[in-house]
C-alpha cells in the first residue's frame, strides 16, 4: 500500500476538464487507485494529505499572481510536475485575451475594472519547470493513462509528437484539407487526440498545439489559398497556443 | 455567548475552489462571504472580435463538466441571431446529446458529491469498501451518459460535432440501438438510485426560495422553453436581461444574480422538478411518489432527489427519442450569417443557462453575455447559508463545516463555469 | 483423388449482369471479402459484407491494400514481465481482396521482397497466403495517376489470382492461380473466345492515353545521384509540412515502430508495431538527442530517394508504383514526379 | 515459420558495473538447446528486450569462445536501458540475435590491425581483443587506441594489464577532473595518432564511437595514408527489428542491421546522403 505512487491534482484558471478525465476512466478507476492514490485532489475527495508527492498534475493557465504562488508551492512538493491539458501546457483558450489589452478585456466583463487584478495568461512553464506535458482540450485519457503507467515504470511514456495527420491517415479518416479545401490544423498539431475532429468531419482546432517540426508558415501559407483572409488565419494559429514559437510564426506568416 | 469564525477552505469536491467564511457574535452571523477563488478568464471579453462559429467551441471551455450546455446554448443563440430554424432531427440529437450530459453530471453529483456527505465518507474512492455495489452503478451510470455524448459528440469533455444548424457527423444508427439496449438496462440502476436519495436522511430545512426554470410544451424542458419561476415569473429567453440582474453586494465576492423587484433565485434539478413534475416521463414520476416526498419541495436538501428523478427522466427520455430516430439523414446544414442580436436559455445539469450574442455583418462577435446556473444560484446559495447556519453554531467545528459545505454542495456549483465571479484580495490560510 | 469442380472452371470467362452479381454474392456469402467502398467522398478497402457497398469504379483508396497484410496495427506477442512468457497472436482467417489496383498488385509485389527475404516476416506473410487477390485491371485513370511511366499499369500481367477487367457492363475474369479459380467454382460457366482478349486491349490501351502525369524514369538514378545538392530541396524544405501523410498511404512504405503496450497491472502486456514514417522528426532519433535526419529537406530527400534511387539496390526494383497517393494526400500539393521533372529541366537547361 | 521477433528468454547470471552509467551484464539462455548453438561474430549486435519497456540493439562484448554465457555492456541513457540499470541475477531478459554484420575478423589474419575507439564503442572490439588474446600468433601488431570522457569513464579498466600483454593499448581522455591521477593522454581520440606505431601497410582499421569521432579519426588515418578499402567502421543508427524490415536504419540503401553496423568506409563514401561527419544534418 504504502508503495502506492502519491498523486495530487491541483488546478489553476480552467475549465476542470482535464481533471474530470481522471474521473472520465470510469472502465479503469478502480484499477487505478489500486495503483495510485490521489493524496491531493479536491474535486474527488474532501480529505487530503500533505506533500511531497511523487506526480503532481497542474490544470489550467496562471493568470493571476496567486496563482503563481500555488504554482510555485506545488513544484516544491511534486516530484515530477506534470502540465495537464493546454491550458497548462501553452495557456490554453485564456491567452486569446493576451493580444487585446488586458484593461480592454477586463472593461468589457466587469463595470469596476480597478477591482481586477488578472495578467495574461501564460502556461505553468513560464514560472516553474515543468517535467511532462499531456497536451490536449481535454487531455487524452489514454495519453492520461500511459502516462501514469510510465511513471509507475519509471520510464518516459510515448506520446505522439507528430502531426495529426498520421493518426488521420493511420484511421482512414477523410481529408478535411485535401478533399474539402478547408483549413485544417492537423498537419502542425501534435496527435494524440486518435485525429478526434478530422474523424467527426471536422477541420483541427489546433487544440493539441504544435507537433514537431510544425511547420506552420507553410501551413498558413495554404490557409490564404483557400482564401482565408489574414484576420481568420491569425485566429486559428491564436487559439490554444498562440504563445508558442510554432503558432507565432504562422499567425505573422501572411 | 459565543463569538468564532467558522472557516472552510477549499470546498472541496465543488470542481472550483471556493472558501466560505463567517463570522459569528454572540449566536449571530454578522458576516457571511462565500469567496470564490477562480480567476476570472474573461470569456466574454475574449470572444469579442472572434468569428461566430468559434463560439460554440470556445465557450465549451467555460466548464469541463457541463461542455454540452455551453456548446448548444451558444449554437441555440446564434440561430436565433441568424434566424436560422434547424431540422427535428438536429433538435432530437441535440436533446440526446444533452441529456447524456444529464446522466453523467447527474451521477457525478449523486454518487461522487452528495452521497459521500450523506453516508459520512471523504469521498466515492472511500466509500468503494463498504458500498461496492453502489460504486459499480455509479462508474456503469457515469460511463453510460458518457458514452452517449462520445457516440453523438466525439468525445465526453468538449465534444466536437454540435454546430449551427446541426451536426458535423451522424452517429450510426446500429451504435445507437445498442446504446438504447444499455440505457434500458440502467433503467433499474437509475430507480435504485432514488431509492438510495430518498432514504437519506436530511435536515429539516425548507424557506420559500424563488424557484426558476424553463417549461415548455414540449415535455420536461431541456433545450427549449419560457423561463418560468414559483412566483410568476413566465418570460422567453429574449427577455430575460428586462428581468433578471447582478448586483455587487459589499459583503460578497460575487455578483449576485437576482430577480428584478424580488431578489435571489434558485435554478436547477428541484426547481425543475418542482416546476415541471406533470412532465416527468412515467418511471420518472413512480419513483418520485414512491420516494415518500411530496413535490414541490422547497428544502434545497432534496436536491439530490431531485437530480436522482431526472435521471430516471433523463434515461427513459433518452430511449424514447432514439426510438424515434430510426433513420439518421444527412441534412443540409446551410445558412447565411446576419447582424443582429440572439438570445438562448436552456437547462443545463446545474440549472438555467443563458448566452446572448451580438454579431455584426462579417459574422464577428460584437458582443457577449453568458451567466451560468452557478451564477445564477450563488445570492441564494448565501441566503441558504444564512438561515441555516445558526443551526450548527454548537455542533463541533468539524461537523459544523461540513454542514454548511453539503449546503453549498446541494448546488453542485461548478465553480469554474462562473464566469461572472469576481475576485477580491483573496487571503489564504 | 477426388475430381473437384473447380478444374471444370475455364482460364477466362465474361460475366455481365446476373452471373457478375451472383458471383459478388457467392464470394461475399463464402469469404471475409475486403474491397474498396466509399467513405465520403473517397474510398477505402473495408470488409464487405452486402456486395452491393463495393464500388468497383474507385480510383484509388486512402490506404493502399497493403494495410490487409502489412497492417497498420500489429501486435507480436504478448508477454508476462516476469515470466517473460510469450504466447504469440492466432492467425487470421483466409479472405479474399477484391478489385485491387494493377499499381497496388506491383507494390505487394514489392513488399513480398521486403518481408519474404531473409528473415522472412511471419505476420506480413501469413495474412498474406491467407488472401486471394482478385485484382482489375484500370480502364480509367485517376488525376494523380502515372502508373504508365512506372511500368505498373494500367494492366496487370502477373501476381493475381483473379483478374477483371471492364469491358463496359460486362467483365473479363481470367484465372490466374487455382486458388482464384476456387473463387468461381459454384456458377455455370462457358469459356469466354479469344476475341474478348481484343476488347481488352483496345479498352486498355485507351486508357493509356488518359494519363495526363508522367515521371521520369530514364536516366533517374544518375539525375538523382548528382543532384543531392540542388536548391530545389530548400524549397521543398521550405514548403513541406514534414505531417507524415504522403508515407502514410504509400503502398510501397514499411518503416515501423514497435511499442511495449503494458497492462495496468504492470504484469501483462502486448508489443505491438504500427507504421512509421521517415517524414517525421523523431524517426531518426537517437537515445540523448542525436538525429541523424533533423532537417526537413535530409528527410524530404530520404523519402524520395528512397523510392526512386534506393530500392534498386535493396530490392531490385524501383520503389514507387505510380499510384500518385502521395500527391493527393498532401495538403501542400507537392508533386513527387514534378520534383523529377523540375530537376531533370534544371539539369537541361544548366547544358 | 520461424519468428524472428520472438526474443529468446535470458537469465542475468552477473551484474557488473563498470562506471557510474555502464554496466556489463552476463545472460545466460534458458533454453538448454539454444544456448549450446547459438554463435556469433565479433562486431554483431543483439536486441535486448526488457518486457514491458521495449527492445534496444546491443553489440555484444563478449568473445566467440566465450561459450555458454553472452555479455553485453550497456550505456545507461533511455528506457530500456536504464531498465534495464535495475535488473539483478535471476532477472530475465529477452534476447534475439545474433545480427548484423561482424567486424571482417578473417580478413585480420595475417596483418596488422589498428583499432580505434571511443566511449561505449569499445563494447563491440571488445570481443576482438578477446579473440586476439586466444589466437595471438595469427595476427602481426595490434594497437588500440581509447578514449572517454574521464578516467572513470573508462570501460573494461579491469582487463587492461592483461590486454596489454597481448596489444599496444593507448588511452586518452577529454578532460581530467580535479584531484584524478592520470598517466596518459588527454585529448580527443586522434591526438593519439602521433605516438601510435601503426603504419598505413597491411594494416586494417577497426573503428567505433561516436559518429563525429569517427568522423575525425577516418579523416586523420587517411591523410596518413592508410588505405580506405581497409578501414571498418561501425555504425549506430535507430533500429527496431535488427532484421532489415522498420526501415528504420536506413543509410542510403543500406541497412545498418544487417548490411552493417560494420562498414567497410569506402561503401558508406561512396553514399550521396553524407554520412561520417553528417552529424545532425
Ligand atoms: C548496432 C548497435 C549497437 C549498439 N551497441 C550498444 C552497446 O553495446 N552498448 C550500449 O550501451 N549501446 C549500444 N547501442 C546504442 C543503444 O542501442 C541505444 O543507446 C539504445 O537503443 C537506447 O535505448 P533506450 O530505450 O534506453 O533509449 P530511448 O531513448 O528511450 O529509446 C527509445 C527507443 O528508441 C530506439 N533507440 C534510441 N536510441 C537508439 C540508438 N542509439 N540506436 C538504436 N535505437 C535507438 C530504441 O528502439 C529504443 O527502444 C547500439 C546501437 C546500435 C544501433
Ligand atoms: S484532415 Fe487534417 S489532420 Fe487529417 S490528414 Fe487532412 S490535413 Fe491532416
Ligand atoms: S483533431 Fe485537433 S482540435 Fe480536434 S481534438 Fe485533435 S488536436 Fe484537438
Ligand atoms: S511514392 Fe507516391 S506515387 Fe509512388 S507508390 Fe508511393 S504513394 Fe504511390
Amino acid at each position: 500500500m504504502s508503495t502506492k505512487l502519491k498523486v495530487s491534482v491541483y488546478k489553476l484558471s480552467s475549465c476542470a476538464g482535464c481533471q474530470l478525465e481522471f474521473l472520465n476512466l470510469e472502465p479503469v478507476l478502480l484499477d487505478l487507485v489500486g495503483a495510485i492514490e490521489f493524496s491531493y485532489f479536491p474535486m474527488a475527495r474532501r480529505r487530503y494529505e500533505p506533500g511531497p508527492y511523487d506526480i503532481g498534475f497542474v490544470e489550467g493557465a496562471v493568470t493571476c499572481g496567486e496563482e503563481i504562488e500555488r504554482l510555485k508551492k506545488a513544484r516544491q512538493e511534486c516530484r515530477i510536475l506534470v502540465a495537464l491539458g493546454s491550458c497548462a501546457c501553452y495557456g490554453g483558450l485564456p491567452s486569446i485575451k493576451n493580444w487585446t489589452p488586458e484593461r480592454v478585456i477586463v472593461s468589457r466583463v466587469y463595470e469596476n475594472s480597478s477591482l481586477i487584478h488578472s495578467i495574461k495568461a501564460y502556461g505553468i512553464d513560464e514560472y516553474v519547470q515543468v517535467d511532462a506535458y499531456l497536451k490536449g482540450c481535454p487531455v487524452n485519457k489514454d495519453e492520461l493513462v500511459e502516462f501514469i503507467k510510465g511513471t509507475l515504470l519509471g520510464i518516459r511514456p510515448r506520446l505522439r509528437p507528430h502531426s495529426v495527420c498520421v493518426e488521420c491517415k493511420l484511421n482512414e479518416y477523410e481529408c478535411i484539407s485535401v478533399i474539402k479545401r478547408e483549413p485544417c490544423m492537423g498537419p502542425v498539431t501534435t496527435a494524440g487526440c486518435g485525429a478526434l475532429c478530422p474523424s467527426r468531419g471536422k477541420a483541427c482546432d489546433g487544440c493539441r498545439g504544435p507537433a514537431n517540426d510544425a511547420n506552420a508558415e507553410s501551413l498558413a501559407r495554404t490557409f490564404s489559398e483557400y482564401g482565408l483572409h489574414r484576420s481568420d488565419i491569425v485566429r486559428r494559429f491564436r487559439k490554444f497556443a498562440g504563445l508558442t514559437q510554432e503558432f507565432s510564426r504562422g499567425a505573422d506568416a501572411v | 455567548m459565543t463569538t468564532g469564525d467558522i472557516k472552510v477552505d477549499y470546498l472541496a469536491r465543488v470542481e472550483g475552489e471556493g472558501a466560505l467564511d463567517i463570522r459569528v457574535k454572540d449566536g449571530e452571523i454578522v458576516d457571511l462571504k462565500l469567496r470564490i477563488f477562480e480567476p476570472p478568464r474573461f470569456f466574454q471579453g475574449f470572444l469579442v472580435g472572434r468569428k461566430y462559429d468559434e463560439v460554440p467551441g470556445i465557450v465549451s471551455r467555460i466548464c469541463g463538466i457541463c461542455p454540452v450546455s455551453h456548446q448548444i446554448t451558444a449554437i441555440q443563440a446564434l440561430e436565433d441571431a441568424f434566424g436560422v430554424r434547424p431540422s427535428l432531427q438536429t433538435k432530437r440529437l441535440r436533446k440526446l446529446l444533452a441529456l447524456s450530459q444529464w446522466i453523467q453530471s447527474h451521477t457525478l453529483h449523486i454518487y461522487m458529491l452528495a452521497l459521500p456527505d450523506f453516508l459520512g465518507y471523504e469521498s466515492i474512492l472511500a466509500m468503494a469498501q463498504d458500498h461496492m455495489d453502489a460504486v459499480k452503478r455509479a462508474l456503469k451510470l457515469k460511463r453510460l451518459g458518457n458514452d452517449l455524448t462520445v457516440l453523438l459528440g466525439g468525445r465526453e469533455v468538449h465534444p466536437v460535432t454540435a454546430v449551427i444548424n446541426g451536426f458535423t457527423s451522424l452517429p450510426p444508427v446500429e451504435e445507437l440501438r445498442a446504446i438504447q439496449r444499455r440505457l434500458e438496462d440502467a433503467l433499474d440502476d437509475a430507480v435504485e438510485t432514488v431509492r438510495l436519495c430518498a432514504s437519506l436522511e436530511v435536515p429539516d430545512f425548507s424557506w420559500d426560495a424563488e424557484h426558476v426554470a424553463l417549461r415548455s410544451e414540449e415535455g420536461y424542458a431541456v433545450n427549449e422553453g419560457r423561463l418560468v419561476s414559483t412566483k410568476g415569473l413566465d418570460i422567453p429567453a429574449w427577455e430575460y436581461r428586462s428581468h433578471i440582474k447582478e448586483k455587487q453586494v459589499p459583503h460578497s465576492n460575487a455578483l449576485h444574480s437576482y430577480i428584478v423587484g424580488r431578489g435571489s433565485f434558485l435554478v436547477g434539478p428541484l426547481a425543475r422538478v418542482n416546476l415541471n413534475a406533470d412532465r416527468l416521463s412515467p418511471r420518472a414520476k413512480e419513483a418520485m411518489k414512491a420516494s415518500g416526498v411530496r413535490f414541490p419541495s422547497f428544502n434545497p436538501f432534496h436536491s439530490a432527489l431531485a437530480r436522482a428523478i431526472e435521471l430516471v427522466h433523463a434515461i427513459e427520455e433518452s430511449i424514447r427519442i432514439i426510438d424515434d430516430l430510426d433513420e439518421l439523414v444527412p441534412e443540409d446544414s446551410g445558412y447565411s450569417i446576419k447582424p443582429g442580436q440572439g438570445f438562448a436559455i436552456t437547462e443545463a445539469p446545474r440549472g438555467a443557462l443563458y448566452h446572448s450574442y451580438k454579431v455584426n455583418d462579417q459574422g464577428l462577435i460584437e458582443a457577449a453575455d453568458i451567466v451560468s446556473p452557478t451564477a445564477h444560484n450563488v445570492n441564494n446559495m448565501e441566503e441558504d447559508l444564512r438561515r441555516f447556519v445558526p443551526r450548527v453554531l454548537d455542533l463541533p467545528h468539524d461537523e459544523a463545516t461540513l454542514k454548511c459545505e453539503m449546503v453549498v454542495r446541494n448546488y453542485d456549483p461548478c465553480i469554474s463555469c462562473s464566469v461572472h465571479f469576481l475576485k477580491l484580495n483573496i487571503v489564504r490560510e | 483423388m477426388a475430381v473437384t469442380r473447380t478444374s471444370s472452371v475455364p482460364d477466362m470467362v465474361v460475366l455481365s449482369g446476373e452471373l457478375w452479381q451472383e458471383l459478388l454474392k457467392l464470394v461475399t456469402a463464402q469469404y471475409k471479402v475486403i474491397g474498396p467502398v466509399r467513405r465520403g467522398s473517397e474510398h477505402v478497402f473495408a470488409p464487405v459484407k452486402d456486395p452491393r457497398d463495393i464500388d468497383m469504379a474507385y480510383v484509388t483508396t486512402i490506404l493502399p491494400p497493403k494495410k490487409v497484410f502489412h497492417q497498420p496495427f500489429q501486435v507480436l506477442f504478448s508477454f508476462d514481465t516476469e515470466e517473460g512468457t510469450l504466447a504469440e497472436e492466432e492467425s487470421g482467417e483466409e479472405k479474399v481482396l477484391w478489385g485491387i489496383h494493377p499499381c497496388d498488385m506491383h507494390a505487394i509485389a514489392i513488399l513480398d521482397k521486403v518481408y519474404g527475404i531473409e528473415y522472412p516476416d511471419p505476420y506480413y506473410l501469413r495474412n498474406r497466403e491467407n488472401t486471394i487477390i482478385v485484382a482489375k485491371n484500370c480502364t480509367e485513370v485517376g488525376e494523380n495517376c502515372f502508373c504508365l511511366s512506372m511500368g505498373t499499369g494500367p494492366a496487370l500481367r502477373s501476381g493475381y489470382d483473379l483478374l477483371l477487367t471492364d469491358l463496359g457492363g460486362r467483365y473479363l475474369v481470367e484465372v490466374g492461380t487455382e486458388k482464384g479459380r476456387k473463387l468461381l467454382s459454384g456458377l455455370e460457366l462457358v469459356p469466354a473466345p479469344r476475341v474478348v482478349l481484343v476488347e481488352k486491349e483496345k479498352r486498355l490501351s485507351q486508357a493509356r492515353q488518359k494519363f495526363k502525369k508522367r515521371m521520369i524514369t530514364q536516366g533517374i538514378q544518375e539525375l538523382l545521384e548528382e543532384n543531392f545538392r540542388h536548391p530545389i530541396w530548400e524549397e521543398l524544405m521550405r514548403e513541406c509540412l514534414a505531417c507524415g501523410s504522403c508515407t502514410m498511404v504509400c503502398p510501397t512504405c514499411f518503416c515501423y515502430n514497435v511499442v511495449d503496450k503494458i497492462d495496468l497491472d504492470l504484469k501483462t502486456g502486448k508489443r505491438q508495431r504500427e507504421w512509421d514514417s521517415c517524414m517525421l522528426l523523431e524517426y531518426a532519433q537517437v537515445a540523448l538527442g542525436q538525429n541523424f535526419r533533423r532537417d526537413r529537406d535530409a528527410r524530404i530527400k530520404q523519402r524520395i530517394y528512397h523510392k526512386l534511387l534506393y530500392y534498386e539496390p535493396q530490392f531490385g526494383t524501383l520503389g514507387c508504383v505510380g499510384c500518385g497517393r502521395c500527391i493527393g494526400a498532401c495538403v501542400k500539393r507537392i508533386d513527387i514526379t514534378d520534383v523529377v521533372s523540375r530537376l531533370a529541366e534544371s539539369v537541361e537547361s544548366d547544358r | 515459420m520461424i519468428n524472428p521477433f520472438k526474443p529468446e528468454i535470458a537469465v542475468i547470471t552477473e551484474v557488473f558495473k563498470e562506471t557510474s552509467d555502464t554496466t556489463t551484464y552476463t545472460f545466460r539462455f534458458k533454453d538448454e538447446e539454444t544456448r549450446e548453438t547459438w554463435s556469433f561474430e565479433p562486431g554483431q549486435f543483439n536486441m535486448i528486450t526488457v518486457f514491458g519497456i521495449g527492445e534496444a540493439p546491443i553489440s555484444i562484448s563478449s568473445a566467440p569462445s566465450d561459450t555458454g554465457f553472452v555479455q553485453h555492456t550497456v550505456r545507461h541513457v533511455g528506457n530500456v536501458t536504464n531498465a534495464l540499470a535495475k535488473k539483478k541475477p535471476g532477472d530475465v531478459v529477452g534476447i534475439r540475435g545474433a545480427y548484423g554484420t561482424g567486424w571482417p575478423f578473417h580478413q585480420l589474419y595475417g596483418r596488422n590491425v589498428l583499432i580505434v575507439a571511443g566511449g561505449i564503442g569499445l563494447a563491440p572490439l571488445r570481443p576482438v581483443i578477446r579473440e586476439v588474446m586466444r589466437q595471438r600468433d595469427r595476427f602481426k601488431e595490434v594497437e588500440v587506441l581509447y578514449g572517454a570522457r574521464t578516467p572513470g569513464d573508462m570501460l573494461f579498466v579491469r582487463e587492461f594489464p592483461e590486454w596489454s600483454e597481448y596489444v599496444k593499448l593507448r588511452l586518452t581522455v577529454d578532460t581530467v577532473p580535479p584531484g584524478v591521477k592520470w598517466d596518459h593522454k588527454v585529448g580527443v581520440v586522434t591526438t593519439l595518432f602521433s605516438e601510435m606505431s601503426s603504419q598505413p601497410s597491411n594494416t586494417v582499421v577497426l573503428t567505433c564511437g561516436p559518429e563525429i569521432m569517427m568522423k575525425f579519426v577516418v579523416r586523420g588515418l587517411l591523410h596518413m595514408g592508410f588505405s580506405p578499402d581497409r578501414i571498418y567502421v561501425s555504425m549506430e543508427r535507430r533500429m527496431h527489428c535488427g532484421v532489415g524490415k522498420c526501415g528504420r536504419c536506413q543509410i542510403g540503401p543500406r541497412f545498418t542491421c544487417k548490411d552493417g553496423p560494420v562498414f567497410a568506409y569506402e561503401e558508406l563514401a561512396a553514399l550521396p546522403e553524407e554520412v561520417l561527419g553528417g552529424v545532425g544534418r
